[in-house]
């Protein structure tokens, strides 16, 4: 029996295998080679592929970023890793007025596949600017694919899906998630299985349930499974959908879900205010108004930055205990 | 092929092709933006001409002429700006936003410094395939104070990669004068921050940018890393369409008319004898007759069908 | 009588009196001075401010945006002119990681009086990268209030305030407004009248009416009236709400008007997907699902880039049509 | 006041401070992550020396020996280190993202390079004003690849602000050594693209930054506009808390140890007679004693209240 890999060794086998498939395919970012970056996700990979395709860049996020692109254009695969998603605030003219747009704007000439993989998300006390979860400045511009895996094998299958993807594809790591193992046999990732590809816009049923969807992605996921464990005692069932992926949004299997239960929740870590969990909660109402029983309730950050002290980041930040208490008031409501 | 009536040709092409845009601006047969390279031909066709067909270019917002020296079809370019069709970017990317892939054209682009990282990972990517293809990237004074041009000189130079940079120097960034916004005698010498040998050439001698990207092709191509060249040039228009040029004199325009790229060319070839005055005459007339053909093809060609636009977001 | 200012001049007045008043206030930006930038919005403020406070500048983004806030921080209050608000991408690391964050992350002790302007929006034909309203890379980031005004006195009165708040202020400024006069007296600027200082925060009711809330801002605003103005003669009433900032957000005056309509459009000029509207949208129906007679719509451009033929622009940018459209929908609903 | 005994105390305290947080940290009485100054004493104090007590300070990631220099308290540092309400931003910034704008210290920045365009800002406030104020920015070799470094120093100089861009160069980016990513031999040279003229000094010994950081001072203040220093010094503990320094090896970090410059200083004091051993040993407890009521203080300070949260993002 092999071992499984944790949520962090899951990227680096997808990495590697899809590295050892196809030679147009590399990695570059700070420090991402000896070291292996901040969270060592890419450690060991120099060894076996060499400086060539496991490169250091210099402190240059747009700098690498647009490298990305133009090695993408002329027909290279490249990964870029931003070392805390924070830093991608430096490269949003390149994703946004570059990547996402040349397809489109070039006539569909121009393929650009790029994957730009960042460790997102709190819950380590690092601080307002290393933080963050900073899809959202994406999710709103027409033109990037955005992966959000939860477990060790959605980890490594939507990775080789986007590096197999001939679109520019935000590839956001949850920072808490990196050494864990999945809960569930489903979730568990191996090395070696290349069949395992998980294809980008496709969401999963994380936990069947029949009173209230809970819609969430990345570690909200875990959140969200953790509050359906807590509230069966309550008498109340949760059905945890894991989005995969924001962008394809499969809202076909959100809808199914809210349609079978009449509730639902949208759960995010970002802040409240203008993330993607308002346009799925939108969404929702827009296709299911006369279905529902109750409002769709959202559960994501306050509207302030990510504090450093324990006490303020666990006020500030969405866990499962807000999940399970939006279930049980939806549950009072109507 | 680079013979003397080709480079000739080309020049008097993107100057016809500019001067008639911007006609067809004045006159509200093309709406929108456009940057215009009139007067800086020799840049355009001079950089090319130095590179090898398979080489690949990297554009600004004033890429026409750019385009056109890289090999750009005329008629293809001209529907582009009319936002037909049968244009470059099927009419959704106009005069700032023209590629083909094809010919190594890699795109114009309207983020001042945006094509540089750009360029560097296209170059990062020969590189990688182990070809020994090269990128000349253009771009302006005023986009070497963008934090990318930083950024991409250091990149290119730390991994040697095979890249041209080639600034037009035409002194002005909109109306801004270099000096008022750049702190620095020269862009060229911008490069000693990154150990890349910077040069400073005539930018209206379609010749002397010839060589000196050829020169520099050869030694990038070699391994030598990244060569940046400025080319001090001038352009006769204004900077878009909506400006009137307060910011300079007519001296100053009337000193750059006399250096035209395209007289200066025509008078060596003259006066060397490669070329007389009934073959520039009938050039004239022929690059003269192409753009009619353009701006016909252009105004023929069928407009865009809405219904394509969902779903062309994505490969 | 004097005469009214368009849109642009009362922007460029209210910058003016700002500046006379208060030796702290400067300008700073690309091509600003002699030019008076891309719009000629800056026009003359050289002549009587001279180039120490109409600062031409670098094309350096991100440096001019943060040197704002650097003399914010010492006690100056500039505003940072953006030629086209597409390039704001570039200064999104000093909007989001530094102007909006450091009040809250060191400890209430900064004040970031900093106001940065920016054109945006389509129907120019200036293609994707010089079309786009990009104020919800900043709407989803606590910390940055965000002003866009959709009548010359509006953009008069809040430039004022946005000037006085001691916070950043993103000051979004339509371009095709620039020559407006505003259709209404009440909309019209004039010059020199200190006292109209709209404060930040306070939508107001542009045009009233019974059965439909069409809540918009900037240069939506003007098309919401338009779809008004036609639907009347079918027996629809809109009444429009022009929210005037979108941070801060005046949900008590939507609710107020959606409580009496019961149904509720949102027009935006920005792409559907994860804008300002879809948080909007959210938020009515959390207040008021159970006095809904239908969902809420939203109006929006496609999720596309702008492209520059005009038959592409006109299909991917949302209008007085779409809205009439979905008016008319909404009141066949339930 | 900066007499070769405040000199010594504060480099001791700084040293003190950040091996007590090292220690903290490792006994996980503080959790986040840090970037200690170990080593880099000189550079701290030395600058800060150099500077009048109005100037304005800019730090980075790596900034409590900035903070010390400039004037912190060790004790509402240390409360912020581990999230406390009398922590200089009250438990919400941590070890990168401390300010005191009553001393003049701008703050420190968890953004590579973030803070250089700010600290451009404060120079350009500060002569805007009429003030002799100047800013000074302390920045790291890595942080010399960023965009806004090119920015920042092009729009000083333009300018000619009243700003020293201090450089402490410590051979490492995170583990990347300096020439891996950084294609110039110094980044003093850097300066001569924007006209800035730069210079390197030996950043372990106090005195020589002192003085360098003291004669830029001196010209900036008077109009010559910006100044680039680079300090070569070395930073003893791993880049951050989970940092093993594979990447370098033990000789050079020996190296690096026998120039203390904690060390260098004290003898250099003993020698000129200006300190003596009893004296030395005297400061050395003190300091310790102060840190010892720094971690007291933070440890019985109270903790934030998560309530106070909400509303505190605007003025
Ligand atoms: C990021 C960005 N900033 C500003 C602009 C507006 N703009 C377009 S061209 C230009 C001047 C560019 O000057 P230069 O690089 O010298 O090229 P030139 O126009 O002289 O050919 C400016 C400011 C832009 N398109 N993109
Ligand atoms: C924009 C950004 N990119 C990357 C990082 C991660 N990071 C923090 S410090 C550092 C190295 C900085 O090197 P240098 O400027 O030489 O300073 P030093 O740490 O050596 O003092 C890196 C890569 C960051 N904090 N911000
Ligand atoms: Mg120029
Ligand atoms: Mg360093």
């Amino acid at each position: 029996m092999p071992e499984p890999l944790t949520y962090s060794e899951a990227i680096r086998e997808a990495m590697a295998e899809e590295m050892r498939r196809d030679g147009r395919v590399f990695l570059m970012g700070e420090d991402v080679a000896l070291y292996g970056g901040a969270f060592r996700v890419t450690r060991g990979l120099l060894d076996e592929f060499g400086p060539g395709r496991i490169r250091n860049t210099p402190i240059s996020e747009s700098g690498i970023v647009g490298a990305g692109i133009g090695a993408a254009l002329v027909g290279m695969r490249p990964i870029v890793e931003i070392m805390f998603m924070d830093f991608i605030t430096l490269a949003v003219d390149q994703l946004v007025n570059h990547a996402s747009k040349y397809r489109f704007m070039y006539g569909e000439q121009a393929r650009v596949p790029l994957v730009v993989r960042a460790p997102a998300g709190g819950h380590r006390g690092y601080g307002p600017t290393h933080s963050q979860c900073l899809e959202r400045l994406f999710f709103s511009m027409p033109g990037i694919k955005i992966a959000a895996p939860s477990t060790p094998a959605d980890a490594r299958g939507l990775l080789k899906a986007a590096i197999r993807d001939d679109n520019p594809v935000l590839f956001v790591e949850s920072k808490i998630l990196y050494p864990s193992l999945g809960d569930r046999p489903e979730e568990q990732a191996f090395a070696g299985k290349d069949d395992d590809i998980i294809p980008l816009g496709r969401a999963r049923v994380a936990r069947e349930g029949e009173h209230i969807s809970v819609i969430a992605y990345s570690e909200m996921v875990v959140q969200a499974v953790r509050a359906a464990e807590a509230l069966e005692a309550e008498g109340i069932s949760l059905e945890v959908i894991d989005l995969r992926t924001l962008a394809p949004l499969d809202m076909a299997r959100v809808l199914e879900s809210v349609g079978k239960t009449g509730r639902a929740i949208v759960a995010e870590e970002g802040h409240r205010t203008g993330g993607p969990g308002a346009e799925i909660a939108c969404r929702i109402v827009e296709s299911c108004f006369y279905e529902l029983d109750a409002p769709v309730r959202r559960v994501a950050a306050m509207d302030v930055p990510v504090p450093v002290s324990p006490l303020l980041e666990r006020r500030v930040l969405p866990s499962a205990f807000d999940i399970a208490s939006a279930a049980r008031h939806l549950m009072n409501e109507a | 092929m680079n013979t003397p009536a080709d480079l000739y040709r080309k020049m008097a092409l993107i100057r016809e092709f500019e001067m008639r845009i911007d006609e067809m601006f004045a006159t509200g047969r093309i709406r929108g933006t456009t940057h215009l390279s009139a007067g800086q031909e020799a840049c355009a066709v001079g950089a090319c001409a130095g590179l090898r067909c398979d080489d690949a270019v990297v554009s600004n917002h004033r890429g026409h002429g750019h385009f056109i020296a890289t090999g750009g079809d005329p008629g293809a370019m001209m529907a582009e700006m009319m936002g037909k069709q049968t244009g470059y970017s099927r009419g959704r990317g106009g005069s700032q936003h023209m590629a083909c892939f094809d010919i190594g054209f890699l795109g114009s682009n309207g983020i001042t410094g945006g094509g540089l990282p750009v360029a560097v990972g296209a170059a990062l990517g020969f590189k990688m395939q182990k070809t020994d293809r090269i990128v000349l990237c253009f771009f302006g004074d005023g986009a070497s104070n963008q934090g990318t041009f930083h950024e991409s000189l250091n990149l290119a130079a730390v991994w040697r990669l095979p890249i041209i940079f080639f600034c037009e120097n035409n002194l002005y960034a909109m109306s801004t004068p270099m000096h008022d916004a750049t702190a620095v005698e020269n862009i060229a010498e911008r490069g000693n921050a990154y150990t890349i040998a910077g040069e400073v050439i005539d930018g209206n001698d379609v010749i002397a940018v010839r060589d000196a990207v050829a020169g520099a092709a050869e030694r990038v191509r070699g391994g030598s890393g990244p060569a940046l060249i400025e080319a001090m040039t001038y352009r006769y228009l204004g900077h878009s369409k909506s400006d009137k040029c307060e910011y300079r004199t007519r001296e100053e325009e009337q000193r750059w008319h006399e250096r035209d790229p395209i007289k200066l060319y025509a008078a060596r070839l003259r006066e060397s004898g490669e070329l007389d005055d009934g073959r520039i005459a009938r050039i004239d007339a022929e690059v003269k007759q192409q753009v009619d053909e353009a701006v016909e093809f252009a105004t023929t060609s069928p407009d865009p069908n809405p219904d394509e636009l969902e779903g062309s977001v994505f490969a």
